[in-house]
């Protein structure tokens, strides 16, 4: 059904795009955290970073990203000789890029959800002799389960789509860093290739419908355990 | 076997494709092509990114790669050229003109605008800025333009009918869905070439080889065939 | 002892207390709607810190502004029980009662979901729980968590009248024998009186009164508070003797003066709190004869106090070393002609003092 | 009339329902904690819709499964009172009462706020009043909404004696003065007996029991509800005159049977509710000379019934036509050598018949 | 400070991406409430479809509102005959590519929020006699204002940064289309441009993050009133 070409576009955005979303939701819990509860000098500067590569062309993105983590860059260059991470032109850079431009919607959707969950029952669980940790555990973040489903959908979907940053930032290699959209790209660059690219435009928009579905179905499952219907 | 990486402007996909697939015949090298547009290969070139060889579809970022050092000077030539054509969509009343100053551009645009690469900075865009200039057409067409980031979004606008002119490289013109009005004088604008290099961390045999392919009749028939012009 | 002294302005509420509580028995803190009862119990609890000032529990400094000390609610050990129930509702019932339990002891966990009647709730969720059921659950989640001090925020303000009954006994022998201290909030003088050995009265951030329940429970500050059918006098008697065959015990109000109640389990000597209410107390020159009246005590007049309604008249009687007041018509006592001074008898109807109105100080000073 | 006939299946609980309440005074809906009180009222207001059946609020039909009726909760106006405050925390105290208002009446919202005691808290936010204050306001925003029926679920649960004590008589007044009706869900028996008219005792979903509170009120099915200091009788009797002078009424329970009351105001010939405790009435052979007690009535013994607990004894009396209980213990009853069938004297203290043990029926049939 | 170049193209984006959101808001509360509260069939494809512009890339969604809503496309075509109105090479265009790519974003946002909507508040209101209308715009919605909210900065932020879409469907017009996004490109495509570029990106953030302290402002304002500290 599908070709080998497809084949290997889908299952390179598939890896990048859950890559991205797994090693974001720690840092993006965390600073959603802060956010929502914490009172520090700096936070509003914090937020406004967060928020940044939303507001900026993904291409320009993927340009800072070049300069800053290439393997020439300035933290790249770091990351390279200490500990031999490299981004550049490896998928690992895709997934980077993706995570960069996801991760504002993961924080915000997160972010919601917390600033909703009743602290009244943060104290309860704090006089039942939970420290600080456990009651983040056991209590915050299973109420903040929706908008943790929420954000990582968003954010799922979104790298599923990131194109700018991810040509720009580590180009189009097949196999290695040529997900769904820039191989969509190839066939919209290409005269006569219209029937390809909308193969491609099915098959993104069939993974983005799968993973919302489950996602659907995993908030609606945890809504009812709320509720006790189930 | 060696592997080797070409970084082409995203303009060559189909036809560099086809001329890998031919040079795979015959040759055990793998060879994977990158396409991108020219400025984003030619950056990424800059910050040492494995490419091999470097087709450009622009004199500019070519020159820019040659000033960073980081190309093989002696491998740059230019491999192929372009013309530059006027399309209308397939279901336009537009007749093919004669392109010369008394060219009615106004009328024929109507309401709408002319599609074109953004002369600032696509190519294509600045050659049919010649064009224009040396027709002296360009005082009427400029407020008019319709500015696409690169050929294909030119392409697409006279495609979809939303620009009923653009004005495009020979090559794109291939599409179903346009209509070759006319054809622009090569005198009327600078040299459409493609410049090719060797970057120079990566000059080793296996690329030579490679690039000497490319100029062979066999490749060259190929590149012909999908409406480039052998330089 | 748990003493606190703390000063806390919260919106309209100035807080300013200076408290000494045994760290035994239940005590009850009670006042009227905003008199900062909650207020103070967040303190104790550590989920609001004071403007200033020092709590101690025993030994232990939970709070102190001056050395800047402040333990986290999860350090204290202080089990609270909300106004509001508070359920995790992503936990189902038997994970809401597990969650503070520190070293489980199935032992103590059948025990309480059994005193609670909760046994058929633990796979339920806490959404589709009645808000009796939920405080129940919240009750047994901070017994569960085997705390060194229990607060208890009203508890029982939603539980019905059976489930309140069954409860009490349950938090006074939580009281007496495993020796765990209850700080108990209430605007019921009923649960107060059943349940509290100290009492703290709250007024508009204040505390104008404090002590052993017995103490306070006549003083003046505490009249605006009962109505004229619910004032009573609180007294210790000894338990001298048990009548098996009428299930009765026979107390002493001291020599010569033998009251019957109902039959409670006390070793003789033991003693044992009474609460009888002036309502319950009438008044006669001479002994009657074929009774139903049991507990006929001579008693000496020491004050009479006609009452503001102008149709009541509260009469002051001694008997042996306590006193006792009693209310009986204005019409009454002029019929009956009485004056301070006069011998009497007070009729007390004895089955009236039944449980509700004793509580065993189960080894306690 | 309020017709309720209603099924509906939640959770565990099967509630089958088929009631008929008057639609003046207020109603009772009395039962523990699961029992489905909340559901029951959830399903008047129109928040929930019962599996089948129909409700009728006088001829106007507000669900009926068959004809696929179900009026919104919005179209019913029913006010509703919940066990949760539920007040709206974006608006300030005065916007959360005014919200209901259709036709705001100042003269209305004078009163209710300065009953309530609210007006010190209008501009506050919700979130800074304490248990009590919440639910004042909660109440003051359902009066203020002007409905035709009120339903309350436990509403003074949160409130303090005095509050409550203020918040009664005018619940009375309401339903007296304004002729609204009020379905009032508790299990505060003392609540019950002041404010109903009519009792409905939910058990388990069903309602085994309904009617006039008199009726209802000595059946069977309301013994387990009594703990043994609280059996009492509830019997009507009609005013006859004031002393002035010892600010007392007499009222009659039948040809030359009158029983003095301290004062109260109904005018001679007024049938008023009284509720005489058992544990009040104390049995003589002979009239005693020189008591307090200023109501002994001859009795007649109908019935004698030793209780389980063995030390205490129900005596059926009977008072011209009214029956009455009264509790002694074992021990004097065997002494007096009571048996069915003796004329004895009734004394009741009277004092103890007072303001919460009667309630004018306010020109109400 | 600025030159003429870069105060049209900031206006323009400041222009583009309000109306885009603007009118975004009142679908994409509806959108929201009904996914978040609705029952009916289609609701899982509904969802997607409006996830759809998040898993697309940019250029591919230009690419589409140009067939669907070019003056030639099924719907563009019908809406300039029957009203004149016309996306092609306008601003407005630019809006609707900004609107159509950010309103993922919004929507979920404000389902976020009206999920976390205490229902029992709303059950009270209509009790007090208040019709669905009247609950949803005294209780609902105020009480769904922080996820407006964010959504609404999340939005805007996202419609500062479009590119793609916006310059495949209405291409790049000085003053009609050219936002700051389109202008930054121009520069970056230019060899040697990197500092106009620079100069264009640093605006962008500096827009982007008054956006953002404002909306955190307005936040922290809702959320005291809740808390009835002012
Ligand atoms: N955050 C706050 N801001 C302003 N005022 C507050 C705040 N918290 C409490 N108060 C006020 O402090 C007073 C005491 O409140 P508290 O909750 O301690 O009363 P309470 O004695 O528990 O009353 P209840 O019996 O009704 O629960 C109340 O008048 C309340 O309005
Ligand atoms: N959504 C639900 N799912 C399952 N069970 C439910 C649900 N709602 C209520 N119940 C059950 O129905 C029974 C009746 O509940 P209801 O709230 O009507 O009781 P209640 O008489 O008001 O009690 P309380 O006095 O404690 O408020 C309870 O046992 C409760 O557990
Ligand atoms: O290949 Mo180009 O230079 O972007 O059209
Ligand atoms: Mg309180
Ligand atoms: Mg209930």
């Amino acid at each position: 059904m599908l070709s080998e070409y497809e084949w290997q576009a889908l299952m390179l955005s598939l890896k990048i795009s859950s890559v991205a979303v797994l090693w974001s939701l720690p840092p993006g819990i965390l600073l959603a955290w802060l956010l929502a509860r914490g009172r520090f000098p700096g936070k509003a500067l914090l937020d406004s970073l967060i928020h940044l590569p939303l507001v900026l062309p993904p291409v320009v993105i993927g340009y800072l990203l070049l300069i800053g983590m290439g393997r020439q860059g300035l933290i790249g260059g770091w990351l390279y000789e200490s500990f031999g991470l490299s981004f550049s032109f490896s998928w690992r850079g895709a997934a980077l890029a993706s995570a960069v431009v996801a991760f504002p919607l993961l924080v915000r959707a997160i972010r919601l959800s917390l600033e909703a969950v009743d602290r009244r029952l943060e104290d309860a669980a704090h006089t039942l002799g939970a420290g600080r940790l456990r009651v983040f555990a056991t209590i915050t973040l299973p109420l903040t389960l929706p908008g943790i489903l929420a954000g990582t959908v968003l954010a799922f979907a979104r790298c599923l789509g990131e194109f700018g940053a991810t040509i720009t930032f580590v180009s189009n290699i097949p196999g290695e860093t040529r997900t769904l959209p820039l191989a969509m790209f190839s066939f919209i660059e290409t005269p006569g290739a219209e029937t390809e690219a909308a193969r491609l435009c099915v098959i993104a928009i069939v993974v983005a419908l799968a993973a919302l579905l489950f996602s659907e179905w995993l908030a609606r499952l945890t809504r009812r355990r709320l509720e006790g219907t189930c | 076997a060696e592997s080797l990486s070409i970084y082409a402007a995203a303009s060559l996909t189909n036809a560099l494709n086809a001329v890998i697939a031919a040079f795979g015949e015959t040759h055990p090298t793998r060879v994977i092509a990158n396409y991108a547009s020219s400025s984003t290969l030619a950056r990424q070139i800059a910050q040492g990114a494995p490419a091999d060889l470097y087709i450009s579809a622009n004199l500019q970022w070519m020159d820019y790669l040659t000033e960073t050092g980081v190309l093989a000077d002696d491998s740059r030539r230019t491999l192929l050229g372009n013309r530059l054509v006027l399309v209308t969509g397939t279901n336009s009343a537009l007749v093919p003109v004669e392109l010369d100053q008394d060219w009615n551009l106004a009328g024929a645009l109507g309401d709408s605008r002319l599609a074109l690469g953004d002369p600032d900075h696509v190519p294509a865009g600045r050659y049919a800025k010649e064009a224009l200039q040396w027709l002296g057409l360009w005082p009427v067409a400029e407020p008019r333009l319709a500015r696409a980031n690169n050929v294909r979004g030119a392409l697409a606008l006279v495609e979809r009918g939303e620009a009923p002119l653009g004005i495009v490289y020979g090559s794109d013109a291939a599409s179903a869905r346009v209509r070759v009005l006319a054809e622009f004088p090569a005198r009327s604008h600078s040299p459409i070439d493609y410049p090719i290099a060797i970057v120079r961390s990566a000059d080793r045999p296996a690329a030579r080889e490679l690039l000497a392919f490319l100029s062979t009749p066999q490749a060259t028939d190929i590149f012909r065939r999908y409406g480039f012009e052998v330089r | 002892m748990l003493s606190i002294c703390i000063g806390k302005r919260q919106g309209d509420l100035d807080l300013q207390l200076d408290i000494q509580l045994p760290l035994q028995g239940i005590s009850a803190i009670f006042g009227r709607s905003g008199a900062g009862k909650t207020s103070l119990i967040n303190m104790l609890s550590g989920l609001v810190r004071p403007d200033r000032g020092r709590i101690a529990l025993g030994d232990e400094v939970l709070f102190d502004s001056r050395r800047n000390i402040h333990l986290r609610p999860e350090q204290r050990r202080i089990g609270y029980v909300f106004q509001d129930a508070r359920l995790f509702p992503h936990y189902s019932v038997e994970g809401n009662l597990r969650y503070g339990s520190r070293k489980p002891d199935p032992q103590q966990f059948a025990d309480v979901i059994e005193l609670l009647g909760i046994g058929p709730l633990l796979q339920r969720a806490p959404a589709t729980l009645s808000g009796g059921e939920r405080q129940r659950v919240a009750i047994g989640r901070a017994l569960l968590s085997q705390p060194r001090l229990l607060l208890m925020d009203e508890p029982l303000a939603s539980l019905d009248l059976p489930r309140k009954r069954e409860l009490m006994p349950y938090l006074e022998r939580l009281a007496a024998e495993i020796r765990l201290p209850i700080l108990y909030v209430s605007h019921s003088l009923d649960e107060v009186l059943r349940l509290a050995d100290h009492l703290v009265l709250l007024d508009k951030g204040r505390a104008p009164l404090q002590g052993p329940l017995e103490e306070v429970w006549g003083s003046a500050q505490m009249r605006p508070w009962f109505a004229a059918e619910e004032v009573s006098s609180v007294l210790n008697a000894r338990a001298l003797s048990q009548e098996p065959k009428w299930q009765m015990t026979q107390l002493s109000l001291g020599e010569g003066l033998p009251l019957w109640v109902r039959s409670i389990e006390v070793p003789a000597g033991q003693q044992v709190r009474l609460r009888i209410r002036a309502n319950d107390i009438s008044i006669v020159r001479t002994r009657a004869q074929h009774s139903s009246i049991r507990n006929v005590l001579p008693a000496c007049i020491e004050a009479l106090q006609p009452d503001a309604s102008g149709h009541q008249m509260a009469v002051q009687l001694r008997i042996g070393s306590h006193r006792l007041w009693a209310h009986i018509t204005l019409w009454a006592a002029s019929e009956l002609g009485l004056s301070v001074g006069d011998q009497v008898f007070a009729q007390i109807k004895g089955i009236s003092l039944n449980q509700t109105d004793w509580a065993a100080h189960g080894g306690r000073p």
